[in-house]
């Protein structure tokens, strides 16, 4: 009898149908992988298993835990169920605390509910939990509120929730997907740990592939709420036999062709920047002390030049975006100078150069944000055309704007569209259609495909590598996933606590890091092929055995 | 709340989520009725509420007079109709004040978050808060003397914070959207951003708002009203056939249930509208419904 | 029987001195229950001995000799004496006085102390209403040691002494046990301060109060005189209440056009719709229950075409345009919109603003910045106001200053009477003022309580004989 | 949390001067003379003056100002031109009335409004909820005069379970005194509590919708305990500010409603001494109401430091 097991689960929300024949099987202490776009139903598998669903959902099916079926629950032996005999770890870590309970009593919470001990018992369990999930007394003692932790020590917190009692099955939906890479691994080690310590069932959900070939005994495939796929790991990965997990497969591998740049030194670089710094003020403590200050960007200096695409990466909150800010003269700057084609952009102590301001555009991550949802395209895109000494009107506009969106892969008719009518993909497209339509030198992209499906993010990284051939246009890319980094730069720098710690051609920094962070950050990335072979050696080496 | 029309989309589909939500229908009619009301006592009302006419005073409701007749032998169906015109000309002007006052200094406000000016703009805002309105409003009548303007005015100013408050959150909340960035790479100043970007997208907010401050300010009509700072007769106002009419409590109820029903009503039809319009905007809520 | 009162009252007194302020709300506390002067008002408005049991006027009219009460004990334990007259008469007259009335007595030359209880009082010429004058509550009698703290702390010589206030709510009376006269029947009186007529009406209802008069709604009396709980009562006061016009400014300069405005006012509609029914009409400025009043309304009957006719005339036919400034008494407000009406119907256009009291003293009654105004004027026997050309109406006859003068200087009762009446024709020939109606003292009193004074020959609420009946 | 309460009392310190400032500009430009309104209508010219010279109202404004500033940080507020008492004991003495009121009507409306919103949060779209979104609806709708009229003729003139209005003062006794106070604070409480109802309602929906109720839910907390555990304490903050503002409306806006029960709080002895132009006591009872306003402000705001734990560091 399998610990979890879900038959021909179907779930509508009023009327809609979300789910449909989701069957899955999961034993104790194995991991069940469930990869698949946003919007697959992921998450709503896991809500029905736990029977947290949102109003107007009707299911049937069958789900069994441990051979009791949910269907015949009450409301109220689920609640005894859940956080006793199910545990659930959430994406989002900053939210996922009460802010104004202290991590003690949230965590003890769980264990006051489901069993009759006293309040210090319950304390002591829970501080147990915490010094497991790596929160040792001495430094995160039981009376701290979340707001004192990191976003990993958060989610550390929540798993403790999860586990203290230690449920024979513990559902983690997207666990690591708001972390930064080192802290997401060890969250999936911690992870690893307890479903051996406890003989625990878990379902990891992620759209990450690598990271559920490196987690995941089962895997199962999701598209449009059905499981497409389903299998022991490395026979699913090795065999794809749905197209779909194939599309899948190639989609988060995707290298897209590109030429090599040649650059000519003649000529100045796009962008130097030389010295910059930035300081945030910080708020003041008191009416008469002078605000204190943060250093966000140290000292950096750095150059590109025309038809060069750099990448720039770093754990989150290591200046990556501030840096941006500032090359794009979005904020001051308190030292060094910035330079596009040689003439001064912006220094510590004048305003931006408003002529150069046409030399560089950006793309952010948001597709959905980055726009003003009451234009139509058109205005959108041709909004950089404010930098134009003679913007074009009538029908030079027209082709201006017609180009440009044939440029990113759309169609001219989609200039009279709201951008609420487009997909995710196409609206970054868009988001590259408004950079490129002024034809500048740099486009800075700050986390430009983070937010997107992998499948399109190929498409994505395949378009830009495109125009970066046609145009020469220098790329300035701002990743946290090296992969992507890796796939469309020439050159990367790596960033740590606002300073730039490392920096050389792509190839060479991955394959050869020299300072100890780069190497750090390449570690704790899970890298798909990689995380296969090691599997396939573990379990050959346990067949064996 | 600050969060609701920030999602906005454009008006497509908005008239039918309109006619779904009963709260707004209700609250639409009823101020249909009322704005309606205003408009046809412009071009005719069944009898001129200028003429008195003292021997058929206080008469109960009848066939002649609908809703009877008041201390002066005047048609209170009449009165009402043409205090509707006040109440309303009066609320939507001291709305209007606040708009025009508020909203600009908001997003200016918003605009140099962080600066002096900021700063400067939001402790104005309190202080204008921390003033009792009735007070500030009585202070100011008896500077000016009583009339529909003065308090159009004492409305009016209360208004102003009230709009620069909304407007600089949820412009600050605006500030940081990837498209206003996109906007500052563009080249365009905070003045051009505020009035392309932000504006448009807080409207939603300012709209709802603006309904439920316009029915507060038919409730502070009538309470200025009430007490004989409001406007002057001989144009009538609800507040004021309250206050006239106040010890006829017993003797001649149609006296006071109609103007106080007809500013209930009002004020219902306005919030609800509000109400409604609010869930309309608010994606979130749509989506959960 | 219960020996305790509470009269409701709609304005609180801002002090309790009714030497250092004009307000009515004063006199309506500690007239003769608090205060007493040398003569004082009867219920009818005839004028009685007081704290002067006598006196002797000279021949020459000049020379007053008052022989006073002996055994009279402030409420401080000290003895009235003549010194306590001379000290109160001298104080009126002084320099820095803040006496509102403070004109009423500037004939009065000296003071002297003749004995401890005889003073003599010298005017520098005749003047008929000086007894009358000596009777208002701006010239009682306070002793020096407490002049300076009256106003929170009166001491009297009344029946009552002053025992608690709690300002904006209420004041309390107790008997004075050691009054000279006849002692007071009841044991305690409290004033309580209602400024709204609607809760007017309910502290009535609710028993809160056991009397109040006059009681601020007329509209309500039909409702209390139904119910068996209480009586209505309806008197008279000095209140002649009167569109006044302002005399100098155009188009009221002309004759002519005050002659239409006169004819323009339907009185009976206004006592009717402003009053409900409460109200004598006047044609000048007389109270009707004075036996020296002429009745003079038919020469200001209501009479549209009339005032039509002379307003076309006066070179007005397409009629005019002019400020109606209203205080705050429903009488002004109700009777202004109601007049507002007529004149329009003769074509002239008011425009009405509501003032507060202090908006009205300082734009009406001081700038003169006003077209017509409606107030009643509430002191009793003020006809002589007409004989002050700067005073707001601004009417400057110097006929008819002469009959104040020569009225002044006599003191033949006949005589008098014939110079009032002359008095009376002139302002009415000269349509100074539109002349509405003569105010109804009107108020409701427990049916059980007896002795309230029906009539207000100056604003008192003596409870002096005032008792529950069983 | 110290250097918080420092920049807070420091950013009070200047709003009441900014606030005293614009009191007495106020003040100097009310048309209307203290001294003419005393002495009515047949009062001779020079003994206006004489008034006036007494009152001491000819001094220049900034002495004036000055004076008036100085003395309230002394403790004296001056004698009231009309009152004749010090300034200071006329407003203690409503104080002790207008507090008591004010608390009362509070706590009347936070009583009912709590458990109301809750209700309706918990029953989210059912008829429960529904009618009482209705009720409270309504609730705003009425003007509270009106509603305060009716009561009175209710509960006084038709039933007489209570006097018209007035206060008889606390010597009176203490449930004397809450008698009289019953009224006016239900007619204060019942429109505030229509809108603290809603307010409560609106934020614990929020608050439900938030990730961490989620994660209670996920604790295996039932509906109920994740409201009363979770979302109860988080959804106050926005209902702490609107009772701050409540309390402000309530200490002197409620002028009308004393007017209506003819009772004697601030609100209407600074409507009287408005109307009487005694505005020695207008200036420094208004300026003592705006520094119960900001004082509020600022307690509501330290509250919040304390219900929410982010913002003590947050700020500090
Ligand atoms: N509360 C809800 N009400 C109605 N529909 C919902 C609700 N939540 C999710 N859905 C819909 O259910 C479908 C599946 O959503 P689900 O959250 O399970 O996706 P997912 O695979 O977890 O995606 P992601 O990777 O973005 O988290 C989506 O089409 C989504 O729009
Ligand atoms: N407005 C601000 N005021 C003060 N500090 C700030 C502000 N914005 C950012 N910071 C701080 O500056 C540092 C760098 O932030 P930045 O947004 O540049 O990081 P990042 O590398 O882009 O991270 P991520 O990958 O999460 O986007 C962080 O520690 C952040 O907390
Ligand atoms: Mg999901
Ligand atoms: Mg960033």
């Amino acid at each position: 009898m399998s610990l979890l097991e879900i038959e021909k689960l179907n779930l509508s929300i009023y009327g809609l149908p979300i789910l449909r024949d989701v069957s899955l099987f999961l034993e104790a202490g194995k991991v069940l992988g469930i990869v698949g776009e946003s919007g697959s139903g992921k998450s709503m598998t896991a809500m029905s298993v736990m029977q947290l669903l949102p109003g107007g959902s009707e299911w049937s099916g069958h789900i069994r835990l441990d051979g009791r079926s949910l269907n015949e629950c009450s409301e109220k032996e689920m609640c005894r169920i859940r956080g006793n005999d199910i545990g659930m770890v959430f994406q989002e870590p900053m939210t996922a605390l009460n802010p104004v309970q202290t991590i003690g009593d949230q965590v003890a919470e769980t264990i006051l509910i489901h069993t009759g001990t006293s309040r210090r018992d319950a304390m002591a369990i829970a501080r147990e939990a915490l010094n497991r999930v790596g929160l040792p007394e001495d430094r995160f003692p039981l009376d701290r509120y979340p707001h004192n932790l990191s976003g990993g020590q958060r989610q550390r917190v929540v798993i403790a929730m999860a586990i203290a009692l230690k449920p024979r099955l513990l559902i983690a939906d997207e666990p690591t997907t708001a972390l930064d890479v080192t802290t997401q691994a060890q969250i999936l080690t911690l992870l690893k740990r307890l479903v051996e310590e406890d003989d625990m069932g878990l379902v990891l959900i992620t759209h990450d592939l690598a990271v559920v070939a490196d987690m995941a005994d089962e895997i199962a495939i999701m598209k449009d709420g059905e499981v497409v796929e389903q299998g022991k790991t490395v026979p699913l990965f090795r065999r794809m036999s749905h197209p779909y997990t194939k599309a899948l497969f190639e989609a988060s591998g995707h290298v897209p062709e590109r030429k090599t740049h040649e650059i000519d030194a003649a000529k100045p670089p796009v962008v130097q920047v030389d010295d910059v710094i930035r300081d945030y003020a910080l708020p003041r403590t008191s009416l008469f002390s002078a605000p204190g200050r943060f250093r966000a960007v140290d000292n950096v200096s750095l150059k590109i030049a025309r038809g060069e695409n750099v990448g720039l990466v770093g754990e989150s909150g290591c200046g990556k975006s501030t840096l941006t800010r500032a090359i794009l003269a979005l904020d001051s700057i308190q030292g060094g100078e910035i330079r596009l084609n040689g003439d001064l952009f912006s220094s510590s102590g004048g305003g931006p150069n408003i002529k150069s301001r046409r030399q560089v555009q950006v793309v952010f991550q948001d597709p959905y944000s980055s726009f003003n949802p009451r234009h139509r395209v058109d205005r959108l895109i041709t909004e950089p055309f404010h930098l134009l000494d003679n913007p074009p009107t009538g029908a030079e506009r027209r082709e201006r704007i017609v180009s440009a969106l044939t440029d990113v892969g759309l169609r001219a008719s989609d200039a009279d569209k709201y951008i609420h009518e487009f997909s995710g993909g196409q609206r970054q497209r868009i988001a590259i259609a408004r950079a490129l339509i002024i034809e500048p030198s740099l486009i800075v992209l700050d986390e430009a495909v983070s937010a997107l499906d992998v499948s399109i993010r190929a498409q994505i990284l395949d378009l830009l590598a495109d125009l970066s051939d046609r145009l020469a246009v220098s790329y300035l890319f701002i990743s946290h996933d090296l992969s992507v980094v890796r796939a469309i730069t020439d050159r990367v720098m790596v960033m740590k606590a606002g300073r730039i710690v490392e920096e050389g051609p792509t190839e060479d920094v991955f394959l050869n890091p020299q300072h100890a962070y780069t190497k750090e950050l390449l570690a704790a990335t899970p890298i798909l092929d990689a995380a296969l072979s090691a599997r396939e050696a573990r379990e050959h080496r346990n067949s064996e055995r | 709340m600050s969060d609701m029309s920030l999602n906005s989309r454009p008006a497509s589909g908005l008239l039918g989520s309109a006619l779904r939500s009963p709260s707004f229908m209700i609250g639409f009619l009823l101020t249909l009725l009322f704005v309606l009301a205003a408009v046809i006592s412009f071009f005719w009302v069944p009898y001129d509420v200028t003429v008195l006419n003292i021997p058929n005073k206080l008469k109960a409701p009848s066939l002649e007079h609908w809703f009877g007749t008041d201390i002066f032998g005047r048609d209170i169906f009449s009165m009402i109709m043409v205090g509707a015109r006040v109440s309303i000309a009066v609320a939507l002007v001291a709305v209007g004040i606040g708009i025009v006052a508020g909203v600009p200094l908001g997003l200016l406000a918003a605009a140099r978050h962080g600066s002096l000016l900021d700063e400067v703009i939001m402790r104005g805002n309190d202080l204008v808060f921390a003033f009792p309105a009735l007070l500030i409003a009585i202070m100011i009548t008896a500077v000016f003397g009583p009339g529909a303007i003065n308090a159009i005015i004492a409305i009016g100013i209360f208004n102003i914070p009230v709009f620069a408050r909304l407007a600089r959150g949820a412009a600050l909340s605006l500030w940081t959207r990837d498209y206003v960035l996109a906007a500052r790479v563009a080249g365009k100043g905070q003045a051009r951003i505020s009035a392309e970007h932000i504006l448009p997208n807080i409207l939603n907010l300012l709209i709802v708002q603006g309904t439920i401050q316009f029915s507060l300010g038919i409730l502070a009509e009538a309470g200025l009203a009430f007490v004989g700072l409001g406007t002057q007769p001989p144009l009538p106002s609800w507040g004021r056939m309250l206050a006239e009419h106040q010890t006829l409590y017993a003797l001649a109820p149609q006296t006071v249930i109609f103007p106080g029903l007809a500013i209930v009503l009002t004020v219902l039809g306005l919030n609800l509208m509000g109400d409604g319009l609010r869930d309309i905007f608010d994606p979130r809520l749509r989506r959960a419904r | 029987a219960d020996t305790e009162v509470t009269l409701g009252a709609q304005l609180e007194p801002p002090n309790l001195d009714p030497t250092g302020g004009a307000a009515a709300a004063i006199d309506e506390v500690t007239y003769s229950n608090v205060f007493e002067g040398l003569t004082r008002f009867t219920s009818d408005g005839s004028v009685v001995p007081g704290l002067a049991e006598s006196w002797e006027i000279s021949d020459d009219g000049k020379v007053y000799t008052f022989k006073l009460r002996e055994g009279v004990k402030f409420h401080d334990g000290s003895d009235f004496t003549a010194e306590d007259v001379k000290f109160s008469l001298d104080r009126i007259n002084a320099e820095e006085s803040t006496n509102a009335q403070k004109a009423l007595y500037a004939d009065i030359e000296s003071v002297e102390v003749v004995d401890p209880s005889t003073v003599k009082v010298t005017l520098s010429k005749p003047n008929g209403s000086i007894l009358f004058n000596l009777a208002w509550g701006d010239a009682v009698i306070v002793a020096p040691e407490t002049a300076a703290t009256n106003a929170t702390n009166p001491v009297g010589t009344g029946a009552f002494k002053f025992d608690d206030w709690v300002e904006g709510d209420h004041i309390d009376l107790v008997k004075n046990p050691d009054y000279w006269g006849e002692p007071a029947k009841l044991e305690k009186v409290t004033f309580k301060f209602i400024s709204d007529p609607n809760a007017a009406f309910a502290a009535v209802m609710a028993g809160d109060v056991d009397s109040f008069m006059p009681f601020p709604a007329p509209e309500n009396l039909a409702q209390f005189e139904a119910d068996p709980r209480f009586n209505v009562v309806v008197g008279s006061t000095e209140g002649e209440t009167i569109l006044s016009t302002n005399n100098k400014q155009p188009p009221f300069d002309n004759p002519k056009v005050r002659e239409a405005l006169a004819h323009a006012i339907d009185r009976s509609a206004i006592i009717d719709g402003a009053m409900f029914g409460y109200g004598t009409p006047i044609g000048t400025h007389f109270a009707p229950h004075n036996p020296a009043y002429v009745d003079l309304t038919s020469q200001s009957d209501y009479d549209p075409e009339m005032a039509k006719k002379l307003l076309a005339e006066a070179g007005f036919a397409d009629g005019f345009t002019t400020t109606l400034k209203l205080p705050p008494p429903s009488y002004a407000r109700r009777g202004g919109e109601i007049i507002a009406a007529q004149l329009r119907d003769v074509g002239i256009e008011t425009e009405i603003s509501n003032l507060e009291w202090a908006q009205w003293l300082e734009q009406v009654f001081k700038g003169k910045d006003y077209g017509l105004t409606i107030v009643s004027h509430t002191e009793p026997m003020d006809i002589g106001i007409y004989a002050r050309p700067d005073y707001y109406f601004q009417y400057d006859s110097p006929e008819f200053q002469k009959i104040m003068e020569d009225l002044n200087n006599t003191t033949d009762p006949a005589k008098r009477t014939e110079l009032l009446q002359a008095a009376q024709k002139k302002i009415a020939d000269d349509y100074v003022n539109g002349y509405l109606f003569q105010l109804a003292n009107t108020g409701v009193v427990n049916a059980k309580l007896k002795g309230i004074w029906p009539n207000r020959p100056t604003q008192a609420n003596d409870m002096t004989s005032v008792y529950w009946e069983d | 949390m110290l250097p918080f309460l420092a920049r807070r009392i420091g950013s009070l310190a200047l709003s009441l001067i900014a606030a005293s400032i614009v009191i007495f500009l106020v003040i100097e430009v009310v048309p209307g003379d203290p001294a003419s309104f005393m002495l009515g209508l047949n009062a001779a010219p020079d003994t206006v003056a004489a008034l006036r010279d007494s009152l001491g109202l000819d001094a220049p404004a900034f002495v004036r100002y000055w004076e008036w500033i100085t003395g309230m940080f002394r403790g004296e507020f001056g004698t009231s031109y009309t009152y004749k008492v010090p300034v200071g004991n006329l407003i203690a003495d409503r104080v002790w009335v207008s507090l008591p009121l004010t608390i009362y009507a509070l706590t009347l409306s936070t009583l009912i409004a709590f458990p109301v919103g809750v209700l309706a949060a918990a029953r989210r779209n059912s008829p429960t909820d529904v009618s009482i979104m209705g009720v409270t609806q309504l609730g705003i709708a009425v003007p509270n005069f009106w509603f305060a009229m009716l009561l009175q003729l209710v509960f006084a003139g038709i039933l007489r379970w209570f006097s018209a209005g007035g206060f008889p003062g606390w010597d009176a006794g203490f449930w004397a005194g809450m008698k009289a106070m019953t009224l006016p604070a239900v007619a204060l409480a019942l429109p505030q509590a229509s809108i603290l109802a809603r307010v409560m309602r609106s934020s614990l929906l929020d608050t439900l919708g938030e990730d961490f109720i989620r994660t209670a839910r996920a604790k295996g907390l039932s509906r109920r305990q994740a409201l009363w555990r979770h979302a109860i304490r988080n959804a106050l903050i926005p209902v702490l500010t609107i009772i701050g503002l409540q309390f402000s409306f309530l200490l002197a806006g409620a002028i009308i409603i004393e007017r209506i029960f003819y009772f004697p709080g601030m609100g209407s002895l600074i409507f009287q001494a408005i109307t009487q132009r005694d505005l020695i006591v207008v200036k420094s009872a208004v300026m003592l109401l705006v520094f119960a306003v900001i004082l509020v402000t600022f307690l509501v705001d330290v509250t919040y430091a304390i219900a929410d734990p982010r913002l003590r560091r947050a700020r500090s």
